[in-house]
């Protein structure tokens, strides 16, 4: 499944951040043509010192501090990337996204399209996202439906320091505009991460664990805690798949209806808001496919609350799935409680 | 920039009656009290999420609100307590809603980057960079229409200056005539960023020709500089003779937020500004000019140092929000079909 | 299930664009504090022609021309309705929504939460929106699934001149942030109206058309598409049922399930995009609620192409529904081809 | 605004040959007949959508492409037939777009709002206001890391400078002196709102003061002001000097697009500003200084109503778009999964 491209290197603990930055590395050490853009990534390091010292490194016309105009820079790095860079684009909170969703949605996204194929944009943007930092409803969105809605992007959702290193380095090979969201909650946790050049498939999702009674699938994060939830389910004699979608534009179709057409129950985990987050879509396409007839159950979907995201820790946490949230929902569905 | 040339009498003496010009002080003092005791409880993990102090900034909040009433409005700020107690809010309310109790003026869902004070005319601070400029320019067209005869008050950064909303706020400002004034407190940086790197002109002010409004910028640690300024543009604003932007050159003393690893600026840079204290430069001021004494400066500072230490244990105790309301006030009117 | 307040007045024929300017008429007449902002509303008359003459009618401080600044407009909106008035906001196309949506996602829909209750933004916005005027990419969106998602919003789609009118009344009675996604393709499209002031209730799906054999559920103009589609269905001896959404935040789940419950079998037809569109949740609240027992099959989704839209006129039809595709969509759902 | 006073030679016909001289006014003429002829098919209900004519223009999109060469990039704006051609592009590919065609520059999936032609430097129309500038910068920042030499042209126009866009653009071109040049089409109205209206400032060029850029105004429908200016610009950008704005004003004497209904400005404007056609002034200019005769003019004029009445024709009997081909080109590498 994890159709990683052949991995040379050894393994190394990184964290999630420090991997992304060895991307970042071999990709501004490999191609003159990359840039890094974004709000206080120089002498700064990024607000969650993703860029660390690359400045130091490759210097200022390389790790470009820009000031603070999310739209223009958005549009810069699309005018670059237009004309031959090959700019990474840091929003320092994916929240900030709003600001410059023209240039991405209407321009980025469409102008080969409109161009009737005359043109590629080969951008990659970085978009640290998701609660639990205590920095409440402005700080702590998860937007990636809005551009998994979006044709001509493509968005991808690492949950694993290898992942976000591959991940990072394929969009990099790809010709057109690729988002990254990356779990803020994520950046410190470590994992092993080869060396040297790798990609890991963009559209691909990730079974991180075989089973057979019901199937989770769960994006960034939330892949994580459908793990360890899988775990104290397995005490308990459920069996569950655990798919880690790893790219919202295009979901891997193919992953998830062959778990289904196996398990029989589907259970979608996603931190956004539940509706029309991500579960949305992983639903439906389930519901209207030949798998469909698998099903021994409803889709069950455990998504963000109905509400912006509050300061208060203890209700942060309440209005995002949980892993005991997951197991009572994988239990009820499991045993054909719902 | 030196302090006042002895036998003038600053603007703020001449002004405002000696127990307005105790009361700003007292709010400087309370503002800085208020701060140190808020990084304090961050730093023995008694406040969570992160918080941007405006130490160092105090004469900038308090000398911008002097001319205010209650009516009056403000939109504040990411770095914003120093404007919600300028503006009249009370301590207690305050730390309440950095421990995020339901007792705090979010009821605890807001925090730090959300503090408001709606009843005191304090629209709320922002966590977005330039958010609060359109919604400024939205307040007082309100004001205009509904002919309520109050201005607004715009708080803003240097860094916000480059924002896509400052251009088009003030512009709106400025063809419409409303009441507002633009207050950019330039702290020279952004972040990490010096504004000789993000900002063309040299002074933030020197933009408000692009907008057909006055601009000024001064010594934003002079409390009577900023009041003098502000207050000019208020009446200009009350007269209906519309906006202006005043630029206050300040700095902050702390870090930008608490995560800050100060890479980007040097010690005695920052020894400099230290130096540059605006409160004591006002407590000299109201010292000399016979406003206070040096023993009342020092009683005023240990009564506010007594209301913030209250403040925090009142805090500390007050309840929680209930887990079971995180969906409460989402809309004004509550229905089930929206949860 | 249309469940209008009390409707006093005449019916009269009137278009939708004028019916949406006669519920800006009586807004405007009854309570000092509505204003209208947008681009080109006032001589002009709007883009597409829905303010009229209004500013000749009270005036320009009135119905205000703002200059072409989204974002500021916006936010401008946001704070005079913050602050005492009921700003009416036009956006000249929705495309151009995405240059403010800070201000009212990350203001408008939040504002009220971050600040504890404290203050409401009674705010409604206009939105023209949908293809088919070969107005290409940048000018043909449908966009409503973004606001959808978002918590603190509301989100009305009239997909006739009544409900234009009775929903944009009941947007400036709610103390909240309403946005209308109104299509472009309507505006010239007749039917009755009653004069005078009356509401049309957020949140309440109509049911166009009972019928037994399947639920076609869809938004917008795709509720006109599918009301005649039935049409040809019922010659054919397929019984359709046409619920039109006409709310998408919140999303009328009872009227849907209720039908679905009864049909056993859910189309949706929507003109957004279809991945992550409105279709996506209404499949899966369904597939997700007591209803999924009563399915005899898969929840078959009509939505846009995964594709920017095109100018030339005949591709613009390709890429979002039209009336055979559901009318095939649903035969075959119905027979069980599916 | 009078004619060059005799006597002396106007800079156009001093800095260019007399090839370039004729083949600019051939450009401007057949921009005018483009535009006719793209009005009149419209009318005929060949051509469907909108459009957004620049007729009495033609100047500014002229002389501002004289200096530039095919590396050289423009951005565009809805109003861009001019553009493109004075960049070069060919009229059987822009009718055969317009037609919607599979022939055409953008295959038919972009029309008139969408015109391009990368292969010249048109980086493209763009159908949001204000939407190219900061791509423009973006392009001119490629130009300095990769060393090209080349300078990025972005046209706007005076509505477009009220936009979040224009200011954030401006700004980062200053700050980092890329090779832009920011050419302002003010035709007094940004659709129906004039500009004193809309913009805080009577001139949009007095903005640039605040990008700490120089600013000039002129005379848009004078060819020989705007490739001197243009030119002064490009010189600048190529030494690596940095940003200029330059304002052209000028006027459409169309409507905005092809639904407006002329409430907004009376037929005496339009009169006026008809009588200060670019494109005989041109004409003359090139008469009286013995460039051409007033015959090789009409026979140009005629060439090019040829040119356009051929490319009609063309793009009539094009093949069109395969439906099955409507989801091509979203993607550089077509994928299954992505439909
Ligand atoms: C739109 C947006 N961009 C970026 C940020 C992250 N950020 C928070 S404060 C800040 C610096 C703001 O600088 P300035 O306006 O000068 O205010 P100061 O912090 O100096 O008081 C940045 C970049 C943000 N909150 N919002
Ligand atoms: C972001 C955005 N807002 C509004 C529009 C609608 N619109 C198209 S052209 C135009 C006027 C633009 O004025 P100006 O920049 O002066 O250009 P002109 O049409 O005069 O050439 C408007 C409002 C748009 N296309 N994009
Ligand atoms: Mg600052
Ligand atoms: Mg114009």
């Amino acid at each position: 499944m994890n159709a990683e491209s052949s991995v040379r290197g050894e393994v190394h603990e990184l964290s999630y951040a420090e991997s992304i930055r060895d991307a970042m590395d071999i990709a501004l050490g490999s191609d003159e043509r990359v840039v890094l853009m974004g709000e206080d990534i120089g002498v700064y390091g990024g607000a969650f010192q993703v860029t660390g010292s690359l400045v130091h490194k490759y210097g200022e016309d390389r790790v470009m501090d820009t000031p603070i105009s999310e739209l223009g820079g958005a549009g810069v790095a699309v005018g670059a990337a237009l004309t031959g860079l090959r700019p990474i684009f840091e929003f320092q909170f994916s929240d900030f996204s709003t600001l410059a969703m023209e240039q991405i949605v209407n321009q980025a996204a469409k102008l080969r399209y409109m161009l009737g194929g005359a043109v590629s944009v080969p951008l990659v943007m970085r978009l640290p996202s998701g609660s639990g930092t205590g920095a409440a409803a402005q700080h702590s969105q998860s937007l990636e439906a809005w551009y998994g809605h979006v044709p001509g992007l493509k968005v991808a959702q690492p949950s694993t320091p290898r992942d976000a290193k591959g991940l990072l380095l394929a969009a990099l090979e790809d010709p057109d505009p690729v988002l990254i969201f990356e779990h803020k909650l994520l950046y410190k946790m470590k994992g092993p991460v080869p060396s040297g050049y790798y990609t890991t498939p963009i559209g691909k999702a990730a079974v991180r664990r075989e089973g057979t009674d019901l199937t989770i699938a769960a994006n960034s994060i939330m892949a994580l805690k459908a793990e360890e939830a899988a775990k104290t389910l397995a005490d308990e004699g459920i069996d569950a798949e655990v798919i880690d979608l790893r790219t919202v534009r295009p979901i891997d179709r193919e992953t998830v209806l062959a778990s289904v057409r196996k398990t029989g129950r589907l259970l979608c985990v996603y931190e956004g808001v539940k509706t029309l987050g991500v579960g949305a879509e992983v639903s439906a396409m389930v519901a209207e496919s030949d798998a469909f007839d698998f099903l021994d159950g409803p889709i069950v979907r455990l998504g963000g609350a109905e509400c912006p995201i509050p300061y208060n820790p203890k209700l942060e946490e309440a209005v995002v799935p949980q892993v005991p949230a997951i197991i009572r929902a994988a239990r009820d569905l499991a045993n054909g409680a719902i | 920039m030196p302090d006042t040339p002895p036998g003038n009498t600053p603007y703020a003496v001449r002004a405002y009656r000696p127990e307005a010009l105790r009361e700003a002080l007292r709010k400087m003092l309370l503002i800085r009290k208020f701060e140190e005791g808020a990084e304090e409880c961050y730093m023995r993990g008694l406040i969570h999420g992160t918080m941007h102090l405006s130490i160092g900034q105090e004469a900038s909040a308090v000398g911008a609100c002097m001319s205010l009433g209650d009516d009056d409005k403000i939109t504040s700020t990411h770095r914003g307590h120093g404007h919600c107690l300028a503006k009249g809010a009370g301590v207690d309310k305050m730390f309440a809603e950095f421990f995020g109790k339901e007792t705090g003026y979010c009821r605890g869902r807001g925090g730090s980057m959300h503090i408001a004070d709606v009843a005191k005319g304090n629209l709320g601070a922002n966590g977005i960079v330039g958010g609060g400029l359109p919604i400024a320019v939205g307040s007082a067209l309100s004001a205009k229409r509904l002919g309520t005869g109050a201005v607004t008050v715009c708080f803003f950064g240097d860094g916000a200056n480059n924002e896509g909303a400052f251009h088009e706020a003030l512009n709106m400002a400025s063809i419409w005539k409303l009441p507002v004034i633009f207050v950019c407190e330039n702290n020279r940086y952004g972040m990490s960023v010096p504004t000789e790197r993000s900002t063309a002109v040299k002074n933030i002010a020197d933009r408000a020709i692009a907008y057909a409004m006055p601009g000024v910028t001064l010594d934003g640690n002079d409390f009577s500089a900023v009041a003098e300024a502000v207050d000019g543009a208020v009446a200009r604003a009350r007269a209906g003779d519309g906006p202006s932007l005043i630029e206050n050159v300040t700095y902050r003393t702390r870090g930008h937020s608490r995560s800050d690893r100060n890479r980007y600026r040097s010690r005695q840079e920052i020894a400099l500004w230290t130096e540059r204290d605006p409160i004591p430069r006002m407590a000299k001021m109201l010292v000399s000019h016979g406003v206070m004494t040096e023993d009342d400066v020092e009683k005023m500072e240990a009564a506010a140092a007594d209301e913030i230490a209250s403040g925090i244990e009142a805090a500390r105790s007050a309840p929680e929000p209930g887990v079971e309301d995180a969906t409460r006030d989402v809309y004004t009117v509550h229905s089930e079909a929206m949860e």
